[in-house]
């Protein structure tokens, strides 16, 4: 039996347009995150004068890689269909962790930055474990865990050190290599740049490698997209979003240790709200919230969107008291011009 | 398409050697007992054919074999050692590809990935080795081209895909990746007749190709084209089980159908 | 070599600021009732000095807190479900907490206010009350800082909607009317730190920065050195760290309310006025404070900070 | 049957008048084109049945009937006067009923409410007056036992049916409240032949009801047992619209398989 | 042509088990809170000695009426598919409307509520009108509206007032007889009952009545389950999701009138955080967090177990610090005991 079946006439695809580059570019998620940002930073850009110089940019640029490091994890998880409401806790857990080990039995930082990623570690696959093994939402399990770390950040310092906030570990040993690494920051002329933009970039890089190019990836999407149908084809769906809440633990560990050691102590009660940021920054980057669509490129566009809005206001010298409304309208507005774009680009209705 | 299967195909079948066997399942979805009592055995090179009426339980009987849901009663062996499937992927590793009735495809995800999902071509073996991505866009075209499918770009997200086209892009990548086992559930069902046609001959080559085949169908026509063992389910238990030689395509309808019903259908329904 | 590592904590010394263990001996029980958000340096200070009372008299101590006005009412009407000796609470939405108030005061509950409602806390029924003047605090700090050639300082308030902390930049503003105050996420002190930094980079004319917590304080340093401004700093409450910056001359001074006396003293007063039937005050308030930290006398209270007492 | 149809069906229906007619109708999903130029023509007391081949646009088409996506091009008639539905609502207000190939059935509600879902039984007009529910129950129960579907318990989740006991929830369900016009797209797909040949007369007696049928199926002896006017689709155009009268089964087939190829294939898997 | 198909034999139920009555019980949705209630209520009772007066009994149903009223909104809108972040500041949007709009231009109280219901529902509205035309999950516009709230709320009282929280309104007209209606209570030997916790119980029985014998009650269970199937049979969709909206606006104004009538004053930053308990109660209480699937009942105990529990904690006496620890494993836990609960008595797997 041989090749039976003619292949179907290719005439066929004159009823189809082929979509131009352009087109297909514009089907990208990130690409109405894209289109916001510029009208915001035109916006700003005309609105605030003081915003206006490199300076400027790269104090935005600082802020929005704090939000933005974790928000990439947080962006593969929702991609991966799944919520961490403990992932802004978990910054200062790591912080306070490292901290306070190192203080109280007065060792090597390192040890204590490790240990505490290890901590982290356990924590993100504890989120995930129970999640996959009892099947509540996520959103329930991590809200849960967020409510028990933000006791247990407040319980423990507490009772460790007396107070509520970490003593000073500047004269510990290990603070100036840890310190290289998390939180230095170099300058270019008058502009200071702070190595937690790179780092970001980094992240943001391999992120979004691992969900166009790799194994992994597909993976994510899949479990994210419709976790029934990847189990049935044989997607090692537990694993993958395991997995994916303890990027999001590592992700929080490392800003963590990046606000650990630029500020050399931290307060018990920190992190509590931007777990919020970062799903922001990733939906406002064209993050799918029902899980399965998604890009990391777009979620680093939703962390620079976050940051320039909430600093933008400043430099544009408004009301302080109506900072949050400015705040929300700027999101109405980024996630408007987000979706119109992609209505432009793809009347395309997925499903 | 013979290609396409004998280039996968496990060379070390021997036809006729059983590959996967029931005995005696049974499986319950809490109070409902949708199946009991079940013996069956798919044969290398053999294509083993299940019918039934709506709710009778085939679904339940090949998600059981494909790893989906664990049974309840009795024991499913394969290649002779029994076995009781943790996840489809133990299934898969053991060389058996499902088209599932219901749940087939990640509708967001392109059409080449969706192909490969769960088996993707990678340049290494560790976790974040690059997909080889040119290469899983031109087998999924062209496998599924094979089936008369030529989907406007192979990049569009399969939700925005027709019902039929789905399907056949399920079958193709089951067929892609059944090495040894392959089962259908109700695969043309959603299909015109060119395209079940296509069906039935990759039904058809998988047996040559040594495979075992599972083939569920309410169309007792097609399934007497292909199959080599007949097995009709009722009420979750066997009504019959017989050979291509035991039965006819008449008894066969008959037993679908009720038969009679049948005939007086088409003069009831005669204009 | 690494358990030589220094900077650690000081092996001898045994932090000792857990209270309550001779609870109970006294039999009396009392609830302290703040409006804190978890995890504030400053109430903490309240919290020890509260403890070590209830050490120090015998009495248990039922502490709670929630900054939302109605949620604070329930607890003082949870205190008096739970027939509590007396109630300490904090009143810093005097009208909210009115009736809560009468609910224990008609429950023959004696209650103390401290901290905040020096204005109300008579209204209201309570026996005494033990603080500073949030607005007063504010006042005097503007003074000092007019005093220093202030024009234009920026009043940070990290906790959205506060009155505490909204009534102490209006006792700046009174004092110096260029005052412009600013909102900042106290959770996140690179969120702080970045907003301080825009907010001098966009007016360059700020002067001075007034932060109302020990740790925005510390933050307001890191902007204030990045942005490059020349702004003098200074801050409401203390730690450690805060103290270690004035003596060092990068804050100026703190206006320091005192609040591990606020605690101490409520407790006190209660277990006096149960036990003894005193009233401290002269049916007047009692003020901690206003008290200022600054380069003359940090060197005496520097120790004190480092027991988290002041 | 003939009852429930009998009961529901607009009692001022004429045969041969008709209900709905499309002219030059075309719908493009963004880039893709999936229909153009159609004209058909749904008279009262004829099935007209819409064959073609996996994503010829036949969903498309009925999707547009029953007011679930708007066309782009041309007019659609339904009584005479132009229509463009802007939601299956409005299409239901019409009379025009309609089983969904993909879109069917909320999974997490009672099968009887999703019987009556959209046309609830309620004891007066007002929003809050109280649901029917005994009432409702029953008579799902009993419209289901027409089709010869038992549900353990007509209060389960639909979601716990087969694939083919959703399908006849679903037909059953049109049936009912289809009072003018009936329009069912594969529905005999997930079905056995006694299933299969309960819908055909569904269909046979909603024509003598004088409702206007519109059927969609792959299958051209389906089709001819009652249809009266045939449409093929190819690529989203009309390659096809006879009469009973100027084509026979032979023909139709033929269209729709390539008929040589069928021969051919049926030649092929002899064994 | 007559009824020719004859029914299946009916011999086929002896296959199928014929679910007795405890077993259609145990798989309501509210089943496993009220395990979880009992559990934790006898926890309490045990371990708190002062939780065991029948006035703290009625301390914590008021606790839990406060939150429980607007939760019921909440989960209805839930079951319907959507979320809705603004529900805690809206409360208090409310409250400062009435507050402010009547003693700034001096009018009666019952002008500035029946005003102040009138721009709630137009926010509800809003939110519901911008989910279902934009497309945007709700999750995001209502943050959205959530942020330009609690500016608005804050900005609006700072520039009306000059201070952050409202005048005393207790001599306005109208205010005793407002008052009556939202918060009275009335005493029944020692233990006094706020009218807000039989307003509560009301909107309960409508809202569980609505769901289970109306034909709205039905239009929310599809649009949640599937709102595709659910437009497809001629349910309103849009409507049925913009009146849920609605509803949970309503209530929002409600509790927002019950606050100011009980305390008279209103702080400007109030309610943030709230949104989230109503959203703990729903699901606690067996609501499905993807929506179609949930009631009442089960939302009303939900907020009954989060009053309990975080006043049970002060009841017991344990440290503060430690509250949100406390917190965090009690929802799991009743999570948890929700789902151990719902699995024996059902194993039925619904998709
Ligand atoms: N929502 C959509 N977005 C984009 N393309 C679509 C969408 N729905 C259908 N299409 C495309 O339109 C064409 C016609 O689809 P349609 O579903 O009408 O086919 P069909 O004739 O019903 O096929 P089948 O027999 O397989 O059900 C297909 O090419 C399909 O990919
Ligand atoms: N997840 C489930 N929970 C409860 N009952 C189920 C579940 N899946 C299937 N059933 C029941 O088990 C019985 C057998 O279902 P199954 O899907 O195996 O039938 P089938 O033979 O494949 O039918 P069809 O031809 O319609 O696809 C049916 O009565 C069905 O209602
Ligand atoms: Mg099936
Ligand atoms: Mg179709």
């Amino acid at each position: 039996m041989t090749q039976t079946v003619a292949p179907a006439p290719s005439s066929h695809s004159a009823d189809r347009v082929r979509p131009a580059l352009a087109s297909r570019l514009m089907a990208r998620p990130e690409i109405g995150a894209l289109v916001a940002a510029i009208i915001i930073f035109i916006f700003f850009l005309v609105l605030a004068p003081s915003f206006r110089s490199a300076e400027s940019f790269f104090t935005v640029l600082y802020q929005s890689s704090v939000i933005g490091i974790v928000a990439v994890g947080v962006g593969l998880l929702m991609i991966g269909g799944e919520f961490d409401l403990s992932s802004g806790v978990i910054v200062y857990t790591a912080g306070l962790f490292t901290s306070m080990f190192c203080w109280y039995y007065g060792v090597n930082l390192w040890i204590g930055a490790i240990l505490s990623l290890a901590f982290c570690l356990l924590l993100g696959f504890i989120n995930g474990y129970l999640v996959m093994k009892t099947g509540i939402p996520s959103f329930l399990i991590t809200l849960g865990t967020f409510f028990v770390l933000q006791g247990a950040n407040l319980g423990v310092t507490k009772l460790v050190t007396g107070t509520v906030s970490t003593p000073d570990i500047s004269n510990i040993d290990g603070f100036d290599s840890l310190g290289k690494i998390f939180a230095s920051s170099f300058k270019i002329g008058s502009v200071t740049i702070w190595t937690s933009v790179l780092w970001w970039i980094l992240f943001v890089a391999l992120a979004a490698w691992t969900l166009q190019r790799t194994r992994v990836g597909n993976w994510i999407f899949a479990v994210g997209g419709n976790p029934d149908s990847a189990r049935a084809v044989g997607v090692p769906v537990v694993r993958t979003k395991i997995g994916l809440f303890m990027v999001v633990s590592f992700l929080g560990w490392f800003v963590g240790m990046h606000q650990l050691f630029r500020f050399n102590t931290l307060q018990a009660g920190g992190g509590v709200g931007n777990e919020f940021l970062y799903i922001i920054a990733a939906v406002v980057g064209g993050t799918l919230l029902t899980g399965g669509f998604g890009n990391a490129i777009g979620v680093a566009i939703g962390a620079f969107i976050f940051g320039m809005t909430s600093l933008g206001i400043i430099y544009a010298g408004w009301d302080p008291n109506w900072f949050k409304a400015f705040l929300g309208v700027m999101l109405l507005l980024a996630v408007l011009v987000n979706l119109y774009v992609k209505r432009m680009s793809t009347r395309r209705k997925v499903g | 398409m013979t290609d396409t299967l004998a280039d996968h195909a496990d060379k070390g079948l021997h036809k006729g050697e059983p590959l996967v066997e029931m005995e005696g399942v049974g499986k319950s979805y809490g109070a409902i007992r949708a199946l009991r009592g079940i013996n069956l055995r798919v044969n290398a090179g053999e294509v083993t054919c299940v019918l039934g009426d709506n709710g009778a339980g085939k679904s339940t009987l090949i998600k059981i074999i494909s790893g989906l849901h664990p049974h309840n009663e009795g024991s499913l062996r394969v290649d002779g050692k029994e076995v009781n499937f943790a996840s489809p992927r133990e299934a898969l590793s053991h060389g058996i590809a499902t088209v599932y009735q219901d749940l087939a495809v990640v509708g967001l995800m392109e059409v080449w990935r969706n192909f490969f999902l769960g088996s993707e071509l990678t340049a290494g073996r560790y976790p974040l080795a690059g997909l080889k991505v040119k290469q899983m866009r031109e087998i999924a075209d062209t496998e599924l081209r094979k089936m008369g499918i030529v989907v406007k770009d192979i990049n569009q997200p399969i939700g925005t895909l027709s019902g039929g086209q789905r399907q056949c892009v399920a079958i193709a990548r089951a067929v892609y990746f059944g090495a040894r086992v392959l089962i259908l559930d109700e695969p043309t069902a959603a299909l015109g007749v060119k395209q079940s046609g296509v069906v039935l001959k990759y039904v058809a080559a998988a047996r040559d190709a040594g495979l075992g085949v599972v083939f569920i169908t309410h169309n007792p026509h097609h399934a007497y084209m292909v199959g080599d063992h007949f097995v009709i389910l009722k009420l979750g238990a066997t009504a019959l089980d017989k050979t291509r030689k035991e039965v006819g395509l008449d008894e066969l309808t008959q037993q679908m159908a009720g038969g009679d019903e049948l005939a007086e259908l088409s003069h009831e329904l005669k204009r | 070599a690494t358990a030589c590592s220094g900077g650690g904590r000081e092996k001898t010394e045994e932090s000792d600021t857990g209270g309550g263990n001779a609870a109970g001996s006294s039999g009396y029980t009392i609830a302290f009732i703040t409006h804190e958000t978890p995890g504030d340096t400053f109430w903490d200070k309240v919290k020890n000095g509260a403890n070590q009372a209830a050490k120090d008299t015998g009495v248990t101590l039922k502490y709670s807190n929630d900054p939302e006005a109605p949620k604070q009412a329930v607890l003082i009407q949870n205190a008096v479900d739970s027939k509590v000796s007396g109630i300490a609470t904090t009143l810093v939405t005097p009208d909210a907490l009115a009736g809560a108030v009468k609910a224990a005061t008609d429950a023959k509950i004696p209650v103390v206010g401290f901290n905040s409602g020096i204005n109300d806390y008579q209204r209201l029924g309570a026996l005494m009350y033990f603080g500073s003047d949030e607005t007063l605090a504010g006042t005097e700090a503007g003074k000092k800082l007019a005093e220093q050639g202030a024009k234009h300082p920026l009043c940070v308030i990290q906790q959205t909607g506060s009155v505490a902390l909204e009534a102490r930049c209006a006792g700046v503003k009174s004092s110096v009317p260029g005052t412009e105050n600013i909102q900042v996420n106290g959770a996140d002190d690179a969120a702080v730190t970045s907003t301080l930094q825009a907010k001098l980079a966009q007016d360059k004319s700020i002067d001075s920065i007034v932060t109302l917590g020990a740790p925005q304080a510390l933050d307001a340093i890191k902007a204030r050195q990045q942005a490059g401004s020349q702004a003098k700093l200074v801050t409401f409450d203390l730690n450690e760290q805060a103290a270690t910056e004035i003596k060092s001359g990068n804050i100026l001074f703190s206006i320091d309310q005192q609040p591990y006396v606020q605690g101490y003293m409520a407790v006190t007063s209660l277990y006096l006025n149960l036990k003894n039937g005193n009233d401290i005050g002269g049916g007047k308030a009692v003020l901690t404070g206003p008290s200022f930290v600054d380069s003359a006398n940090i060197d005496k209270i520097l120790p004190f900070t480092k027991n988290n007492t002041r």
